[in-house]
């Protein structure tokens, strides 16, 4: 059964404190599957929990969407010498539901010689494949919807294909800008994808498994970045980079480059199909940072010191999915910090960085962490 | 009419013809460029200007002198003083007037600061054309400073008409010379946070060197002037080689580079930043004392004959040709604005580079649009 | 091997001169008591503008409704753009002489470009600018003005 | 080069040329017919080497259509005006100095498109400004009811 998969892999030594048993989320996940069975067939008890965690997702995706954005328009702001949004409750908080409404409530403009369906399709594609990309993600102790033994692939996959929906929203929008930014966007990702998986294939290496709760199990001593010496760090950084282009967030933004084409694949979208746009973008970075979290940062782990008992104790006090959120925040955070800081590169540039310098770099980085894993160098 | 039907379509010549404006972030106002492509390459663009063309010649031809001032304001409202200053210097020569000392170096210094802030607004709108979008908001944080100054003297921020035939229309503001001190010591700090924030990245080197190149020969041809043109080499700074004002009194140097690329106009005019802070700091406590404008008659006529007056925008050389005819108003007024000319190289550079690189050139050749239209 | 070299010394300085600039933006973003945005409509009560500051063109009246405009017409035609109109009318003095005073002083504020000509060359100072700066209405209509207030004389001395 | 040393040297080049004294700049008055040629001895000759076009403005004088060349030296810092002038007010035509000075191609094109003055041998002779059903505005006898207000 679809939880039973959920919960095969979260192994609870029977000597842990109680905020481990607590904060362990297998048990609930559990007992929500063992009473559905009881009460019905099992049928109907997978259908109801991909039901239930469906609308959990639709929810948690909704709530960060909104955040995100509006963590966005903060931080910008304050390196700006700004307030940012101020006006719509303490803070400006519902800034952001505010313009949810506007946009719900927008014309959609239909588009004279657009070709219908497929500029119907396309941010949908463009959600959706988002929207799957969150379902392997692991928040906490037991808490994802699905854990694939071949996790990283699966996301790495499935995050990809969201160009799809640029490239045919680019096209199908028959606007030239529109065409330049999706072209663009499909050189630019298919590039970027062969950085983002050896980036990830360094950690897979030393982790000896895809499967992200595996992962994370992994790091329980130490988390990769710290464990992996120089080549994880390196890593790190390239995924970073990479992770940034793939999301076409600034200073990677060419896709969009609103100073060249305007507003790039999107230009001729409105109300609630650009505001499917406008919120993958911000989930996308989400799924991006919690990967990024997951596998180089220890995912839910608690940070430890060595053999620092006390401290390593305070640590684990504190709630695994806190732990979660606040790494990816974190790496959101130097998204952000790279898209309001750094001018835009262009296309043929986009492309070097790639193919001459995050490749090889890569590529020699990847055969070192084999070389170290192999010699058992790391700790 | 006389429009040319050219024989072979864009089509046929496989090109990618997009529209660029009249309504785009990146052309800084009502520029339309119609711009041919092959892939991502520029094969050619055509300026398409004149969507505010507001006839201001025809205007200066049923006003008076006086009034003309205002409407050279709303030319290149960046360097709105300078302007104002072109056409007050112009009726002053005409009319043989001897313009206190004062008066110049209150001229001199306010002209500077008109260029600093209009170079301010350039660095801020060029970093956003390339994508630095934090750029923009620092730029205009440090302009606001400068804006200030002028709202306490003048009354107005930037359209500031605060020259008239004769002098300047008020006597500058009792707290003026402690503002200015304080923006010049803020802004010497301020300045290279500029450098680390756009111009020291790499990505910046990456997309400005080599990007653009006039070379001076075609810069002279073209007649391109200002900082754009002295990156190419070309010596055209006005205040050097007919000084007007107060430039003849004070040391500065004319920034002359000789690359000729998107890079070194950038470099150009952040090193005008630093040459007009020298300016002003030479002047701002050594302002004579005296009247602030000279009496002049209620109605100005200027005597029959022609009158050409060229002075230093922040853009580059403005000329201001009058034909008087003895009369209370001009019989004609012909503007020789900067950025018509600068603008009329845009095609001769651009040719080659890519889209991006188009938006960074046309950013780096920092055009105002109402000038070229006037 | 020194291309090598090159090729590492390229990366790690562009990587430095990218750090520098995120220096830049997150030291500001670290310090919050930089931030220069004003709350505009809610800082109304204590906005003060400059005494020069070019609002609109008023005409001072004192407390006994009295301005100095004698309705010579110098404003009107000093004005660029025909923002200006005065209509005059001729009154009795008290002494029986005529005597020309203004009837209405119509401002176009809509056509003002605040070049300060009028207030500049006004023979009597009967011009002068107000701080006001919020002039957005409904009605285009509402933009006409007429600067002396009704029932308004000439001030005593004023020629 | 001086004022005197100026006139002495247009001069030379041709003697029936008009030249003004006492102005701001020397001011040289050629036929239309002449131009062309002047303008490409002044660039090229050594001594002069009128390299800069600072200015180009199309006057309407009333009865006659002119051009006015506002030249200068960026080796020896000297200016020169040149004046032409036409009395064909329907057809006015003078030769284009697009390819002397790259400059005039668009100072030519705004010419032509406020005073209606024809340029011969231009490249790309349009309407910059205004669209083609627009009269020329910067001729004296322009009329426009709509947009000029005359109080």
């Amino acid at each position: 059964m679809l939880l039973d998969i959920i919960t095969n892999n979260s192994i609870t030594a029977p000597s842990e404190p109680w905020w481990k048993v607590v904060y362990d989320f297998s048990s609930l996940t559990k007992w929500v599957d063992t009473s559905l069975h009881s009460s019905m067939s099992s049928f109907w008890a997978t259908i109801t929990e991909m039901l239930i965690i469906g609308v959990l997702i639709l929810l948690f995706y909704a709530l960060v969407g909104l955040f995100l954005v509006y963590a966005e328009r903060k931080v910008c702001a304050f390196m700006q010498n700004r307030l940012g949004p101020n006006r719509v409750g303490p803070f400006g908080i519902f800034q952001t539901i505010a313009d949810l409404f506007k946009l719900l409530f927008k014309e959609l403009v239909p588009i004279k010689n657009a070709d219908g369906f497929l500029f119907n399709l396309a941010p949908f594609i463009v959600i959706i494949a988002s929207f799957m990309a969150i379902a392997a993600i692991p928040f906490a102790k037991g808490l994802h919807a699905i854990d694939l033994n071949i996790g990283v692939l699966y996301v790495i996959a499935v995050s990809a294909m969201g160009v799809i929906g640029v490239l045919l929203a680019g096209w199908s929008s028959n606007n030239k800008y529109s065409l330049i930014g999706a072209m663009r966007s499909g050189a630019q990702i298919v590039s970027y994808e062969l950085s983002v998986g050896l980036a990830l294939i360094t950690i897979v290496i030393m982790a000896g498994s895809m499967q992200l709760s595996v992962i994370v199990e992994a790091q329980r001593d130490g988390w990769f970045i710290f464990k992996g010496h120089i080549p994880a760090f390196i890593a790190f950084i390239v995924f970073l980079i990479s992770s940034t282009a793939e999301t076409n967030r600034g200073p990677f933004d060419l896709a969009e480059a609103e100073s060249e084409l305007t507003a790039g694949y999107h230009t001729e979208y409105s109300g609630i199909k650009f505001a499917f746009f406008f919120l993958a973008e911000y989930i996308n970075m989400f799924i991006v940072a919690s990967i990024a979290a997951t596998v180089f940062l220890g995912g839910w782990m608690p940070f430890h010191v060595g053999y620092w008992e006390g401290f390593n104790h305070i640590m684990d006090f504190i709630p695994p999915f806190i732990w979660y959120i606040g790494k990816t925040f974190f790496v959101i955070f130097l998204m952000m910090w790279f898209k309001w800081t750094f001018p835009r590169l262009r296309i043929d540039q986009l492309l070097t960085l790639e193919w001459k310098y995050l490749l090889p770099i890569n590529l020699v980085n990847v055969l070192i962490m084999a070389f170290i894993v192999l010699m058992g160098w790391h700790f | 009419m006389e429009e040319e039907v050219k024989n072979i379509t864009p089509d046929e010549r496989q090109e990618y013809v997009i529209n660029m404006g009249p309504q785009h972030p990146s052309t800084h106002g009502v520029l339309r460029l119609v711009v041919s492509l092959k892939g991502e390459i520029v094969k050619n663009i055509e300026p398409h200007i004149g969507y505010i063309h507001r006839g201001i010649e025809k205007m200066c031809e049923s006003i008076t002198y006086p009034q003309i001032i205002h409407l050279t304001d709303r030319m290149d409202y960046l360097s709105a003083h300078i302007n104002n200053e072109a056409v007050c210097l112009n009726v002053e020569k005409a009319l043989e007037v001897d313009i206190p000392d004062r008066i110049k170096v209150i001229r001199t210094i306010m002209s500077e600061l008109t260029r600093i802030q209009s170079h301010q607004l350039w660095w801020a709108s060029f970093g956003m054309d390339l994508g630095g979008l934090t750029c923009f908001f620092y730029g205009l944080r440090d302009r606001e400073k400068i804006l200030d100054i002028f709202e306490e003297t003048c009354g107005g921020r930037m359209l500031v008409s605060y020259n008239c035939p004769g002098g300047v229309m008020y006597d500058i503001h009792p707290n003026f010379q402690k503002r200015v001190k304080d923006f010049i010591k803020y802004f010497r700090k301020i300045l290279p946070e500029y450098d680390q924030l756009l111009s020291g990245n790499v990505i910046f080197h990456e997309r400005s060197k080599g990007i653009g190149k006039l070379s001076l020969e075609d810069a002279i041809s073209y007649g391109v002037t200002g900082p754009t043109g002295r990156a190419s080499g070309f010596s055209c700074d006005v205040r050097k080689h007919e000084p007007y004002s107060a430039y003849d009194r004070i040391t500065f140097k004319e920034i002359l580079h000789t690359e000729g690329d998107t890079y070194s106009r950038y470099i150009a005019r952040i090193d005008e930043m630093w040459e007009s802070m020298n300016i002003i700091e030479q002047l701002i406590d050594n302002i004579p004392e005296g009247p602030f404008a000279v009496k002049m008659k209620p109605i100005i006529k200027l005597p029959e004959g022609e009158y050409y007056q060229r002075v230093e925008t922040a853009r580059g050389e403005l000329g201001v040709y009058i034909i008087s005819d003895g009369n209370k108003n001009p019989y004609r007024v012909k503007f020789r604005s900067p950025n018509f000319v600068n603008l009329s190289v845009f095609n001769h550079i651009v040719k080659g580079f890519k889209i991006a690189d188009l938006v960074a050139i046309g950013g780096s050749l920092d055009l105002v649009i109402p000038d070229i239209d006037r | 091997m020194r291309s090598i070299i090159n090729y590492l010394k390229e990366i790690i300085l562009g990587v430095w001169s990218l750090l520098k600039g995120m220096k830049v933006t997150g030291s500001y973003f670290f310090r919050p008591s930089t931030i220069v945005t004003q709350k505009y409509p809610s800082n109304r009560k204590d906005l003060v503008m400059f005494d020069r500051f070019k609002g609109e063109v008023v005409m001072p009246h004192n407390e006994k409704n009295e301005h100095k405009c004698t309705g010579c017409g110098i404003c009107e035609l000093n004005c660029p753009n025909g923002t200006i109109e005065v209509i005059s009318k001729t009154i009795i003095s008290e002494d029986g002489k005529k005597k020309r005073a203004i009837d209405k002083h119509i401002y176009r504020l809509g056509m003002c470009t605040f070049c300060a000509l009028c207030v500049k060359t006004c023979p009597s100072n009967a011009l002068a600018f107000s701080q006001k700066f919020e002039h957005a209405v409904f009605n285009r209509a509402l933009l006409i003005k007429t600067l002396n207030k009704p029932g308004s004389q000439l001030m005593k001395g004023v020629e | 080069m001086d004022k005197i040393q100026l006139g002495e040297f247009i001069k030379s080049i041709d003697q029936d040329l008009e030249i003004e004294e006492g102005k701001q700049y020397v001011e040289v008055t050629v036929p239309p017919l002449k131009l062309y040629l002047l303008a490409k001895q002044l660039r090229d000759k050594k001594e002069a080497q009128f390299d800069f076009l600072f200015c180009l403005s199309g006057v309407d004088y009333g009865q006659d259509l002119g051009v006015v060349y506002h030249l200068r030296s960026t080796i020896y810092d000297h200016t020169i005006v040149l004046k032409t002038r036409t009395s064909d007010r329907e057809h006015p035509q003078f030769d284009s100095v697009s390819d002397i000075w790259k400059t005039a191609d668009f100072h030519e094109r705004e010419a032509f498109d406020l005073l209606g003055i024809r340029f011969t041998n231009h490249p790309d002779l349009r309407r910059l400004f205004l669209d083609s059903s627009w009269g020329y505005p910067l001729r004296k006898d322009y009329v426009d009811d709509i947009n000029i207000v005359t109080k």
